[in-house]
């Protein structure tokens, strides 16, 4: 009985540090996964005509369609920012560098999620200049051109904010920056669905964003190493 | 001192050089007024206001301060033993300079009176284009405070001699109370 | 050295005579009912001001040549006649080339900018925006559609700020890259501006007209051959103003239909 | 005034004496005699010198610009340390194109093509050749010379913000001037200082005008008529008169943009514009009005640029050719008639935006008349030549040379002044052969002829005369390389102010671009001979006598250099009119305005 005591505030040291150690944790690491789908009827993709950028348009067998609600079958919604926005552990920053591309006059990914100061490489993979312009609020927002063969732009940014990105050449590029200030964020699929590994037991708010039909939240509690189903139902409107 | 000058009429550069001053500086008000006319007639957005009442009173002051600048050159045209009357010139001189100064602080005062209601530089094209009148025609007679200033000086240390520099001070500052009045007229019609 | 610069003079002279004679660099050829007219003057001038300079360059080169001072005793000689008889040559001359010039000339440009808006013609409202054009057609319903700059959505290609949640007429509007139009009909073009000023360029339509931003500008022309050609921008835009660029593509009407139809089913 | 007025002369002696000792002293220290002089000679000079640092700039970004045309994937070794941002990798990138373009423009139309033949040969020379001490009102004039530079470092400035410079063209047109920042790199803090810098160059200009026209009008010397007045001196006071009236416009016009770009206000701004995704917090305001502002300053100051030019040519061909201008009345009523005719002609740069068509034509009829009295003024000195023993000094080279490229660029006039060719020729590369030979290279061979001409008495000792020929050679041959092609381009349909040439139709042009790049670069280097020449002259040139070109003029009446108040105290008399060449004299085959009648004639 007395020997016990010592015994367990060890283990419990261990938990706890095993706890709050990056993710994926080996001991207890539960997972939230799901589908995001809406109802109602989505405005329409219309196809993006790019012939004033002939290097641009010569890259795409059928025409490019709008991504800002895109759908996929079973109503299935896609770009859609799914991270944990409550009751997380501290955690070691990211530092592997996040690519976004500007590939065909158009952003790849077109939302890019990232931690804060994690590093952000911006590269110009077409045979035409680009303007890349994050119209940031709460971050300092700049405009930088990269004529083809330009070295890469590294940045990052501090404070968490969506930051819709455009390119001040070429109108029809649209994109968006997620700048998240946690390390447990995903994005849904062509097929809505998505998931968050490595959670380690506890009470966690998750909270789903979409740039057309904004955000929603669910609390979900892990206690070991389940997988909790979260769905997300965002209502679609035409226009 | 040439001889060529002397052979001519007497000519007075600061006097010529005001005049040319004078067309220059009637441009430049001519493209701010034709600028208003033409910004009026572009868009429906001209709201018009009151212009603040204290304007007329800083006219009067300006008025009456070209007619003290004139009684000024009198004494300083009569003076016989440049010392005796000289003095009395450079009291009125000093005169004119204080309306001259009142006129600015009024015109302070007049644009306080259209902040107090609201109206600043960006609310709208009418209130912009007072502001820039204003301020345009301030600068302006501020140029001529500093000459009267310095005629004010001349007259103290060389008397009548003076009467070229001061000459030409006054017809400047009498352009400038023609100016403000002809500025006047336009916002008073305009806004 | 006198002999030196005049031999310079005239062969400069003659060699730029002779390629501009020979139409070496020369415009594309005209695909518009006005651009005959435009033609005509610009070859009308470029022969009178050509002879013009000419002349001009190889008299003073010859002057250089002739009259340069060899150190003899010769006088000097003035011109013959004196000034007053070249003044009024010149006077008279240039005098009756510039009235003939702007007289033939006016009646074209009135014949293009000051007509009276064609009933009949196709109406596409024309968007510039740094850096594309965006053509807007009427739609089924006839109509186009009211627009509202604080609905503008590039992203998700609502450029002309389109209303469709509560306006029918918008809801159908054809929204196209491309200037796409039936040949032989005359078009009149309603040009805005989304953000600053640019121009509307077409070398083979002969016509160029800014966009000014706040002002619906109008501009009317009539196509007369099939292809598809090239409109560019040529009022400094900003940064992409080099490669803000869109295809006029004249079509058979039926082909029109057809490209009409295909744009309706997308949109 | 705040200056020193010159007294009144029907005044007791002793007062006199008084003012006298109010008038400006030879000046003893470094600074007062070479920085901040008030003598109009050195002012002359450093508003050259200004010139001359300004040319430079201005060519070497127009040989960056060519480059980049010529040769668009070539990385241009250095620039990518000189502007990370503006090239990365070396390799311009488009707005960086657009503001190497505008600041050549502003820095050669406002700071080469205005401060040379008209503050600088006018500041120098002006008060000589009417015999005066010295401009009416020195510290003015100083003021002037500074404010002017302190205008060419604020737009200078404009490399070295993080903003980077701006790009909208050296006629600003809004509202891409006017918005600010949303509008794109460089037109944040670049553009206000650009506004800023024209502000002030206005003002130094309106000081400048100032002093000239009354300096003309009241200090000529005994005998100096009107009718007598050098054609330089004419040029220059006509011009004058035109600046006075062009920059009291273009000033006010500056102040509405800056306040539009950083005081809120909507003059140039009209409302429901989106730019950058964000609709403008602006309303009511009008493009066209700037557009209207600026051409009234613009046009004329086409003519600020060239008519010195006449002046100086008209004033050198004579001394040359050794015989008399032919109708020197007709000349400078040729002058006062542009004088009076660019005021009526701005619309014509408006046929395209949206004016009213009827307007335009009211625009073109003067616009083509102005031709006439251009005419006319080139036909005088080719009927000066005729009969002429021409001396083909360099001066006297760039003269013909000036003829020629003056015709050349002149006849293009006739096309872009018809709104129906215009509509063809408008923003093409034609426009940018016109004004580049009209006003750039004919006002550049005004500068160097009047640079050949006065050179000895600016500093005493002549210029190279065998470098002067080949410079002038190399250059006539080099200008019409690169500025004849542009023509053609132009009729092809080649678009002004573009970074690149990516569309099919212009493409087929890169070949005529690659030539005129070279040229070009050509061209500049042929200056280097000018630069050796100007070191070189400057210290080891023979030492020049008080007349060495056998001028008639009073500058040549004086010492080379004249001392500071330019006549010793004894300004001369004139007995004539600066036009007696050609006439047996005791001077030899021409009459100095300076010597008495000979007797007998």
């Amino acid at each position: 009985m007395r020997a016990q005591t010592p015994v367990l505030l060890l283990g419990a040291v261990l938990l706890t540090t095993l706890a709050v150690r990056k993710a994926p944790a080996p001991a207890a690491a539960g997972t939230v996964s799901g589908t995001v789908t809406f109802t109602g009827t989505p405005p329409k993709m219309k196809p993006i005509d790019m012939s004033k950028e002939p290097t641009c348009a010569s890259q795409h067998a059928t025409p490019v369609m709008t991504e800002n609600a895109v759908t996929g079958p079973g109503n299935s919604l896609q770009w859609v920012v799914i991270y944990v926005s409550a009751g997380e552990q501290s955690e070691t920053p990211a530092t592997e560098a996040v690519r976004y591309d500007q590939k065909g006059c158009q952003y790849a990914p077109h939302v890019a999620v990232m931690e804060v100061n994690q590093p952000l490489e911006i590269y110009n993979d077409d045979q035409t200049s680009h303007n890349i312009h994050p119209l940031a609020t709460t971050n300092a927002e700049w405009n930088k051109s990269q004529p083809p063969g330009a070295p890469p732009i590294h940045t990052s940014y501090a404070k968490p904010e969506f930051i819709p990105v455009k390119c001040n050449v070429h109108p029809w590029m649209h994109g968006y920056f997620a700048v998240l200030s946690t390390a447990h964020h995903t994005v849904s699929g062509a097929d809505g669905k998505f998931s968050l590994a490595g959670l380690p037991p506890g009470k966690y708010t998750i909270t789903a964003w979409h740039e057309k039909f904004g955000t929603q939240t669910q609390d979900v509690t892990i206690t070991g190493n389940e997988t909790a189903t979260v769905n997300f139902v965002f209502k679609a409107t035409p226009y | 001192m040439t001889p060529a000058l002397a052979a001519r009429a007497p000519a007075v550069p600061a006097r010529t050089g005001v005049w040319v001053a004078v067309l220059a500086i009637s441009m430049t008000f001519a493209a701010v007024a034709a600028a208003m006319i033409g910004r009026a007639g572009a868009a429906p957005d001209w709201q018009q206001f009151r212009l603040p009442p204290i304007l007329y009173v800083n006219s009067v002051l300006l008025m009456l301060s070209s007619g003290t600048l004139e009684a000024a050159r009198a004494r300083l045209k009569h003076a016989t033993p440049a010392r005796a009357i000289g003095g009395s010139a450079s009291q009125w001189l000093a005169l004119t300079l204080g309306l001259g100064i009142m006129f600015i602080a009024g015109q302070l005062l007049a644009w306080h009176a259209l902040a107090t209601l609201g109206l600043f530089l960006s609310t709208g094209p009418a209130s912009a284009f007072f502001y820039l009148f204003t301020a345009l025609h301030g600068v302006h007679l501020l140029g001529g405070v500093i000459a009267l200033v310095y005629a004010l000086h001349r007259v103290r240390q060389v008397g009548p001699a003076a009467a070229g520099a001061l000459g030409a001070a006054a017809l400047y500052w009498h352009f400038m109370t023609c100016l403000w009045l002809c500025v006047l007229l336009l916002l008073t019609i305009r806004l | 050295m006198g002999k030196l610069l005049a031999g310079l003079i005239a062969v400069i002279t003659v060699v730029s005579a002779a390629i501009f004679a020979r139409h070496i660099w020369w415009m594309p050829p005209d695909i518009s009912v006005h651009g005959s007219g435009i033609d005509h003057q610009l070859g009308e001038t470029m022969i009178s001001a050509g002879v013009l300079f000419v002349a001009a360059q190889l008299v003073l080169a010859f002057f250089i040549w002739r009259f340069a001072d060899r150190g003899d005793a010769r006088p000097i000689r003035t011109f013959p006649g004196g000034v007053t008889p070249m003044v009024v040559i010149a006077i008279v001359l240039v005098g009756a080339e510039v009235a003939a010039l702007s007289l033939v000339g006016t009646k074209v440009w009135a014949g293009i900018y000051q007509a009276p808006p064609n009933p009949n013609a196709l109406r596409i409202d024309v968007q510039a925006e740094q850096f594309a054009f965006y053509f807007r057609y009427a739609g089924a319903d006839g109509k186009f559609g009211g627009t509202h700059p604080n609905l503008i959505d590039d992203g998700n290609g609502n450029f002309f700020g389109l209303d469709p949640a509560n306006d029918t007429s918008a809801r159908d509007d054809i929204v196209a890259a491309s200037l796409v139009i039936p040949v032989n009909q005359p078009i009149l073009l309603t040009m805005h501006a989304k953000d600053v000023g640019h121009a509307f360029y077409v070398p083979e339509l002969r016509i160029q007209q800014d966009f000014v931003p706040g002002l619906d500008v109008p501009l009317q022309f009539t196509a007369t051959r099939t292809g598809k050609y090239e409109i560019v921008c040529t009022q400094l835009c900003g940064l992409g103003h080099y490669n803000m660029r869109a295809y006029l593509e004249v079509k058979t009407p039926a082909d029109f239909a057809q490209w009409l139809k295909d744009q309706a089913a997308q949109q | 005034m705040p200056d020193t007025p010159r007294p009144p002369l029907t005044q007791p002696r002793e007062t006199a004496a008084k003012v006298s000792e109010l008038k400006h002293v030879p000046p003893q220290t470094f600074m007062r005699k070479y920085v901040f002089s008030v003598d109009h000679k050195v002012i002359g000079k450093q508003y050259l010198g200004l010139a001359l640092v300004a040319v430079c700039t201005g060519m070497l970004l127009s040989w960056l610009m060519r480059l980049h045309l010529g040769y668009p994937e070539v990385a241009i070794p250095g620039l990518s340390t000189v502007s990370p941002n503006g090239a990365p990798g070396g390799v311009m990138t488009p707005e960086y194109y657009l503001s190497l373009m505008t600041m050549h423009g502003t820095i050669m139309v406002f700071f080469v093509l205005t401060t040379a033949p008209f503050a600088g040969f006018g500041n120098f020379a002006l008060p000589l050749q009417v015999g005066a001490e010295d401009m009416a009102f020195p510290r003015i004039n100083m003021m002037s010379f500074w404010v002017t530079l302190a205008a060419f470092l604020v737009l200078v400035a404009a490399f070295f913000i993080p903003d980077g410079p701006p790009l909208s063209g050296w006629t600003a047109y809004a509202p891409l001037s006017a918005v600010g920042k949303d509008a794109g790199p460089g037109q944040g803090m670049g553009q206000t200082l650009w506004a800023i810098s024209i502000a002030l160059f206005c003002v130094g200009q309106l000081l400048g005008a100032l002093n000239f026209i009354t300096t003309t009008l009241d200090l000529r010397t005994k005998g100096m008529s009107l009718g007598r007045l050098p054609y330089a001196t004419w040029a220059w006071f006509i011009t004058s008169v035109i600046g006075l009236i062009a920059f009291s416009v273009l000033l006010p016009a500056c102040i509405l943009l800056i306040l539009d770009r950083v005081g809120g206000t909507s003059f140039f701004i009209p409302a429901g514009l989106v730019i950058s995704d964000r609709l403008q917090p602006h309303s009511g305001g009008s493009p066209l009005l700037w557009q209207h502002l600026f051409w009234f300053f613009g046009h004329p100051e086409v003519y600020i640029a060239i008519l010195p030019g006449f002046g100086i040519i008209s004033q050198i061909l004579p001394a040359f050719a050794r015989k008399p201008l032919l109708g020197p009345r007709v000349f400078i009523a040729c002058l006062a008639a542009i004088g009076f005719l660019s005021y009526t002609v701005w619309g014509h740069h408006m046929f395209l935006s949206g004016m009213n068509p009827f307007s335009a034509t009211l625009f073109s009829v003067p616009t083509l008349i102005i031709t006439i009295p251009a005419t006319i003024v080139t036909l005088l000195w080719i009927g000066t030549i005729y009969g002429a023993k021409l001396r083909f000094t360099t001066a006297a080279l760039f003269c013909l040379g000036f003829a020629s490229v003056f015709v050349s660029g002149g006849i293009s006039g006739f096309f872009l002044a018809q709104p129906s060719i215009d509509v063809q020729l408008h923003g093409t590369y034609f426009v940018v052969a016109h004004f580049h030979f009209v006003m750039g290279v004919a006002a550049m061979f005004g500068i160097f002829a009047g640079t050949y001409y006065w050179f000895p008495k600016m500093f005493g000792r002549l210029m190279n005369e065998t470098l002067g020929k080949v410079h002038f050679i190399l250059t006539f041959i080099g200008v019409y390389c690169i500025f004849m092609p542009m023509h053609w381009l132009g009729l092809h349909g080649d678009v002004r102010r573009y970074s690149a040439f990516t569309d099919e139709y212009m493409k087929g042009d890169i070949p005529l671009h690659k030539f005129i790049t070279v040229a070009a670069l050509f061209t500049g280097a042929v200056q280097l001979i000018f630069f050796v020449n100007l070191i070189y002259s400057r210290f080891k040139g023979p030492k020049a006598t008080d007349n060495p070109w056998q001028s008639t003029t009073l500058e040549w009446a004086t010492t080379s250099p004249p001392p500071f108040d330019n006549f010793g105290g004894h300004p001369p008399t004139v007995y004539r009119g600066p036009n007696e060449y050609g006439t047996p004299s005791p001077s030899g085959d021409y009459a100095p305005q300076f010597t008495p009648e000979p007797a007998g004639r």
